[in-house]
């Protein structure tokens, strides 16, 4: 199987994600196993200070955003040859409790390979460098949600 | 004095009142560190942000001492939050 | 949040398995991180002897099978307690290549508590004790596919 | 003599041309080994399954030294093999 044959599917999109066509998608004929994560928003957040969300609001610098999301693919390629299929979704827009707003998938021959290490790879790094971000409304009122990795060189 | 345009995104944008882009003169040969000094006088409102800001040169990530190549699109912005976890405390 | 609270949801099925409305039916609105696991049939192996194979048929001992999988999810939550909703479903019949048949999901409030690590648990376990068997038809024959673990008493 | 019904699943089904139930006579007080060593006389095609099959009571994994209860679901299989993967080589 040659890397160029291998599907590689990214997105920022408004609509709905959908996790039986994204992971039909990247599903090849030698594909026995998949790891997804997906991200919802909270409606309540019990850790810390407890509070409640009413709804979240997701903005996205698209074009580097894409990028950065196929840099994150190449990078999971690297470390896990192992891996056949990969589908990085953001959802952006209005997006309310227990809706999925991201999605990682990742397919292989084998769960033993890599599967499930390369999708949290995956979420850790789109976190750090893929240009999304997001304002929390509340019912006292809304904040930007800010992250704290500072990107190196090369990254 | 060359004439740029740089791309804001989430809090930078909202203290602009929603502006996408603003405009600023620079010298030539001016580095990331010069634009973000520049942009916190000309808009002391991002003042504030320009301490813990992102910049992005061709939609790559940009530091301190690089130097502003000509044409390149720019971008400012807060560090990353996708993916609907790690929420900061309002 | 009380455990009898937690959905948890278990199921041989011959139905197609539906990611989407699995997700929903173990999201709270508490929760922010899902993992998921799903095996699908793989058309061509290549690892080992290389084969191809037509089809799996899936055979369960149902009541068995239901009882083992609510007992693999009460072991998750033993061991990762902020897990939220569980769901293990396994489709059974004959399956064709690239067709998803098991699928392990777990939810919680956040993603580095646990989630994938119980996700993997989860599947890890499902093929040592929960009784299904699978037999596989290739181009040349067909042949039952045997486990290797034996569980112990209390398994 | 109790009079006991197993359930058979997978090979030992096959080899029984597809019959999902056997039933066999055993003394009062006979054991998983009992079983296994009676299946194996009765049933000659599954003399080789007798040797690595695991054996249940009312739906829990039972061994060789279990005595079996009176009105037990009983069932027989070979180890497990869900989740399509791990494929054996023919």
């Amino acid at each position: 199987m040659e890397t160029d044959a291998l599907p590689t599917l990214f997105a920022i999109t408004e609509d709905e994600l959908d996790l039986n066509a994204l992971l039909e998608a990247i599903t090849l004929p030698t594909t026995g196993a998949a790891a997804i994560f997906t991200g919802m928003v909270r409606g309540y957040t019990e850790s810390g200070q407890a509070h409640q969300t009413l709804y979240l609001e997701y903005e996205a610098y698209r074009p580097m955003a894409e990028a950065k999301m196929k840099q994150v693919a190449e990078e999971i390629r690297a470390r896990w040859p192992s891996i056949q299929g990969i589908a990085i979704v953001q959802r952006i827009g209005r997006l309310y409790p227990r809706t999925p707003t991201v999605l990682i998938a990742c397919t292989a021959a084998h769960r033993n390979t890599g599967v499930f290490d390369a999708a949290r790879y995956g979420i850790d790094r789109l976190k750090e460098i893929v240009p999304i971000w997001k304002k929390e409304v509340g019912p006292d009122g809304e904040e930007w949600v800010e992250g704290e990795y500072f990107p190196r060189p090369g990254e | 004095m060359p004439h740029v345009k740089v791309l804001v995104f989430a809090t930078l944008r909202e203290r602009l009142g929603g502006a996408r882009e603003i405009e600023i003169e620079l010298p030539p040969g001016a580095t990331v560190r010069d634009l973000k000094e520049r942009i916190a006088q000309t808009y002391p409102v991002l003042a504030e942000n320009m301490k813990s800001v992102l910049t992005t040169i061709n939609r790559e990530y940009a530091f301190d001492e690089t130097v502003l190549p000509d044409g390149a699109e720019l971008a400012m912005f807060p560090p990353v939050s996708g993916g609907a976890f790690h929420l900061q405390q309002p």
